[in-house]
């Protein structure tokens, strides 16, 4: 007899906003964190009933392994993170994952650029964690269209851990749409002359659509490589349905078909990603 | 089959996706992806929306071709104690004879599928889903290329499903599926704009399952097959609405990707409510919602 | 009309029975429940099941026939500045000729909507419904009879609703509305029987919006006469899917027995909606998501 | 400008389980209140979203004019009572009424029989209520499967009004299917010897329908005049859609057609009722 996985009932612990719109879940779910990986997502099912049927991807954002507990940072942007908002601590919440393939952790001396626009930057917080143990240093960028929705200096409330962020190793940066916090202007504007000064090896990006494409430009324009995180739509989560389409391009450039965000994803080599036009 | 439940096609992948979740062993069958000749990329995204109690879907046949299917999906199926019926579709009658014969010589092939009803492709087999004279075309060249039970998928976008259903068991269809996803739409109001790429899609889940239910009733009164009925199962109880309505089987659709396990929920809530009941042979409850004046 | 927000029919009654929730004077216009030559007594119950996201009903046209309707509930209707629009029904081309004369010399009838689409009816205008050739009689046989504007109602439960559509532009419909309701079933499993006792019934609710918007999107691009959209309608962004896929007015239904307010909602959140959006006239929504390759 | 009526977003108060199943529920909801008469119902949506999509109606159980509470007595049948049952006090109730017509109060110095069966009592204690301070006696006989289910001897439980079913002047009777409690046997049992001993002059009844069959059987044998409330199916309960519909007789007693349970009933007079089979 095979031993299944299935979703879990996870208990939620403590569920409260951080910044505008913006609210921290802990979730009480320990085979989810050990399981774990830094960009990787679970699908949560917000409804105990049928309304909203489907069930919502939201990254890990945290993890804290030996008491069990995760987070998720998420806007409440309609109707199931709406739901999510209104449950409370001692409610269970049913969670399927870690699901998706996410980033790769860097090699030891790497030199890093982490950059996240508005709430995309939720699971590089995991990451920072991740590489908190690790000799790798660099950036965190961060940028939101003003300083209520900044993400990244906002990750301490997180829980106790800024030395997580490891600022000894990673410096930070803001950018804001309004300039009511750091550099006025778009986030790419701090990531172009790190890529020109070559102070990073790679890049890893979450966030917006059109950000990420613009970070993929900069990337090809100075040849860095790096790892981006997409969003599509969602059907299943687990890769059956094929709902999550995303295309990409093969070693020669060429366009080599759809992947799944969900599995070949959510994280894709910024180069493999063809950024069509969405209608 | 061990039990009257499988999957719905395109809902469950090609078997690995739900593996981890699902004891394959114990799925009546296993209904994969529709499969086409040649790989096909299927549609831009965005390729799903959710409405109410229901999906639409455009995914546009994305399949990596039967050759792929027999190489690779196939081979794995066949570890697992598990009839594989492959769902197959075609932009003309040739296209669905050529892929029945190429499957004929591949081992493990329980049935086929006729898909001529899915939405979501221009050519890819609609119109011969709404047409009695195009359903018996493809079904008799399917039959006269293979041994295997050809079970017919039929369209709810039709004005008598029951007339589709008679031409396909003319034509020598083994059994009859029903239903594939109803036509809809959704328009994105922010912008504009249709919300799927592909304009319209179909739509599943619990919203479809009356459409479902009726269109069993009406074809079991009317066609002496096997009729596999699906649309918007999520419970025992609604498998047993299709069961009594007249199915003899029942495909889990939209519903696994609100709960992984919900085909094996369906199964074990059957059973139990054939304990509660003293029912001994599900088949008792085929068509049991007809009474007396049934067939 | 004062603005695009009707109500469906049969799901208002006759006017008084929301008249204590809706100021009647705000709706554009109100479509009272079907109207027949002589009484009808509808089916035996139950007539309601609830359904995902939906019901079912079959009412079977319970209406207490033309004379009375222009008696009693005519006159209290006149009372409100209120288009008064009367859905009529019939067995045969010749019933809905006189009923569309009879309400000729009725005064404070704004327009005639044509009923061929009730599914709960065994001769009550569906078979008119799903055969071009049966609308087109009916609609010239009414607008013979009438100076009043004629909107046909259609049925989504058709291989080609453009097909049904074009042939009531051509036999001279004024507008069109869409849809009536699906065409389903349910089950009562512990008595195992259909639940409703006419067996089918029809669906309708938030379930069926999908192929409400379809079917007005495929209607807008392919006849140019003002389409009443209704199916699903609950809020206004509902109501302005239907309007960007096409719709000139819609139609609130189901969503009245849940929230009563529900057409005054709607009529609100359109009006919030355009001046948000700096939208002067509702005209400018009407088909907006065709773009520019819509008409 | 007309004053419209609409639904109420009344405040829960209480909402326990007093028999097994059975729940009680206090609201706040002073405009029902005052317009509530006994036999009338409230339509009631369980869900804040679309699933289930129906209100329910459930009979108003028990009022306080002065505090504007009302209660609901309910069985958790199914979903929606279900959702009912979940909902905790401070949570607020979309309620729609009070609707449909109720129980003729009875004239001075007439002599009743109240019969219950099941969960069908809940209306006879508001009606009880509204008679207390009137010249009526009689007998209220309360039909159940077993104890438990008892309805009527439960009532008290609602609230400190025991003196409310003014035992002084109304006799208590019990009968249960099991023998448990009371009468071996059915209600109608209790109601037939004191119809054939002219004791009272009239009988309001509610219960399932089986047992309201049986008591207008009964009525008809001896002659003697009574009110039943039905239950049907419903949709909108205001009387637009025609979903609850129920046969009834004439003066003539011969079918006059279908009447809406939410509008012309629930409670109809015992000889209007045609109890043709339901399929
Ligand atoms: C891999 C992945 C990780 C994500 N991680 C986070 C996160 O950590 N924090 C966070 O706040 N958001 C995250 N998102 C976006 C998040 O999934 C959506 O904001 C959320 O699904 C909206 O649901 P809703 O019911 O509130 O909104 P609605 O707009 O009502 O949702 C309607 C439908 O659209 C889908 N949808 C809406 N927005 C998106 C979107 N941007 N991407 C994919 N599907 C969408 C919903 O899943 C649902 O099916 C992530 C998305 C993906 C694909
Ligand atoms: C006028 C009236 C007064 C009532 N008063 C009470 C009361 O005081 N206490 C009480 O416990 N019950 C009462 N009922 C019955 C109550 O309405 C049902 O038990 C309830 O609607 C079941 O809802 P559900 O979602 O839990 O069950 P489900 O079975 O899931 O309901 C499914 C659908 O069936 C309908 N339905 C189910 N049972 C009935 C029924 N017996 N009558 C009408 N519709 C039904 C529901 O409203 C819903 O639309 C009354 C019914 C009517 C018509
Ligand atoms: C995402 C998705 C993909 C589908 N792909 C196919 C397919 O390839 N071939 C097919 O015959 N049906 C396909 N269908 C239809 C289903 O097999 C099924 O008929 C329909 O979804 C109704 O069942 P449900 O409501 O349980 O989902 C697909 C449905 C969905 C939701
Ligand atoms: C209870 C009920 C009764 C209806 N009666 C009629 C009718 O008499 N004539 C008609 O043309 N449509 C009738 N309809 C269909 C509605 O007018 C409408 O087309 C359909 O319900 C879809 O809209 P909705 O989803 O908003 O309810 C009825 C619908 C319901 C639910
Ligand atoms: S969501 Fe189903 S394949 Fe990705
Ligand atoms: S419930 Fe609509 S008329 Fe009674």
């Amino acid at each position: 007899m095979v031993s299944l996985k299935s979703a879990v009932l996870a208990e939620v612990l403590e569920n409260r906003e951080v910044a505008a719109g913006i609210r921290l879940l802990w979730l009480d779910a320990p085979a989810v964190c050990r399981a774990a990986a830094p960009g990787q997502f679970v699908h949560v099912r917000c409804a105990e009933n049928l309304d909203p049927l489907l069930r919502r991807p939201l990254s890990i954002h945290a993890v804290e392994r030996g008491k069990g507990r995760m987070a998720l940072l998420y806007q409440v942007a309609g109707r199931g993170t709406a739901l999510l908002a209104a449950r409370r601590p001692g409610d269970r919440l049913d969670v399927l994952g870690p699901l998706g393939h996410g980033f790769t952790i860097p090699a030891p001396g790497r030199r890093m650029a982490l950059v996240g626009g508005g709430i995309g930057a939720a699971p590089l917080f995991f990451l920072c964690q991740e590489l908190a143990e690790r000799d790798v240093s660099g950036y965190i960028l961060a940028g939101a269209r003003s300083r209520e929705q900044l993400i990244v200096p906002s990750l301490p409330a997180a829980g106790p851990p800024d030395e997580w962020l490891a600022p000894g190793r990673f410096v930070r940066r803001a950018a804001t749409d309004d300039g009511s916090a750091g550099h006025h202007g778009p986030v790419t504007d701090l990531l172009a002359p790190l890529l020109a000064g070559r102070e990073v090896d790679a890049v890893y990006a979450c966030g917006p659509r059109g950000m990420l494409q613009a970070v993929c430009a900069l990337l090809k324009r100075y040849r860095v490589p790096g790892q981006v995180s997409l969003e599509e739509r969602m059907g299943c989560g687990v890769g059956a349905c094929l709902a999550c389409a995303c295309r990409t391009a093969g070693e020669d450039g060429r366009p080599s078909g759809y992947q799944r965000v969900c599995v070949e994803g959510p994280v894709f080599a910024a180069d493999a990603v063809l950024w069509e036009d969405r209608i | 089959m061990k039990n009257p439940v499988t999957t719905a096609s395109g809902t469950f992948g090609f078997g690995p996706e739900y593996a981890p979740y699902v004891d394959l062993n114990r799925l009546g069958a296993i209904v994969v992806k529709g499969t086409t000749l040649k790989p096909r990329a299927g549609n831009p995204p965005p390729r799903i929306v959710e409405t109410p109690a229901g999906i639409l879907n455009a995914i546009g046949l994305q399949n990596p071709g039967v050759e792929h299917f027999i190489a690779e999906a196939l081979p794995y199926l066949r570890q697992f104690d598990l009839p594989v019926i492959v769902n197959i579709a075609g932009d003309t009658e040739d296209d669905y004879a050529r892929l029945a014969a190429r499957l004929e010589r591949a081992p493990g092939v329980a049935g086929l599928e006729v898909n001529i009803s899915c939405p979501n492709v221009h050519k890819g087999g609609l119109q011969f889903g709404v047409d009695p004279e195009a359903a018996a075309g493809v079904v008799r060249a399917v039959k006269a290329v293979t041994t295997r039970p050809v079970i017919v998928k039929l369209s709810p976008n039709v004005t008598s499903i029951v007339e589709i259903a008679e031409a396909a068991a003319a034509a020598g269809a083994d059994a009859l599926s029903m239903i594939n996803t109803l036509l809809g739409m959704a328009i994105d109001i922010k912008h504009r704009r249709p919300f799927l790429a592909n304009v319209t899609g179909g739509l599943s889940g619990p919203a479809v399952r009356p459409v479902a239910v009726r269109a069993v009733w009406q074809v079991y009164r009317a066609v002496k097959l096997p009729i596999i009925g699906m649309g918007g199962v999520v419970t025992a109880a609604d498998a047993l609405e299709l069961i009594m309505a007249g199915a003899t089987a029942v495909a889990v659709g939209t519903a696994s990707f609100v709960n992984p396990r919900a085909a094996m929920d369906v199964i074990d809530g059957l059973e139990k409510f054939m304990t509660d009941n003293g029912v001994r042979d599900i088949n008792e409850l085929v068509g049991a919602a007809h009474g007396k004046d049934g067939k």
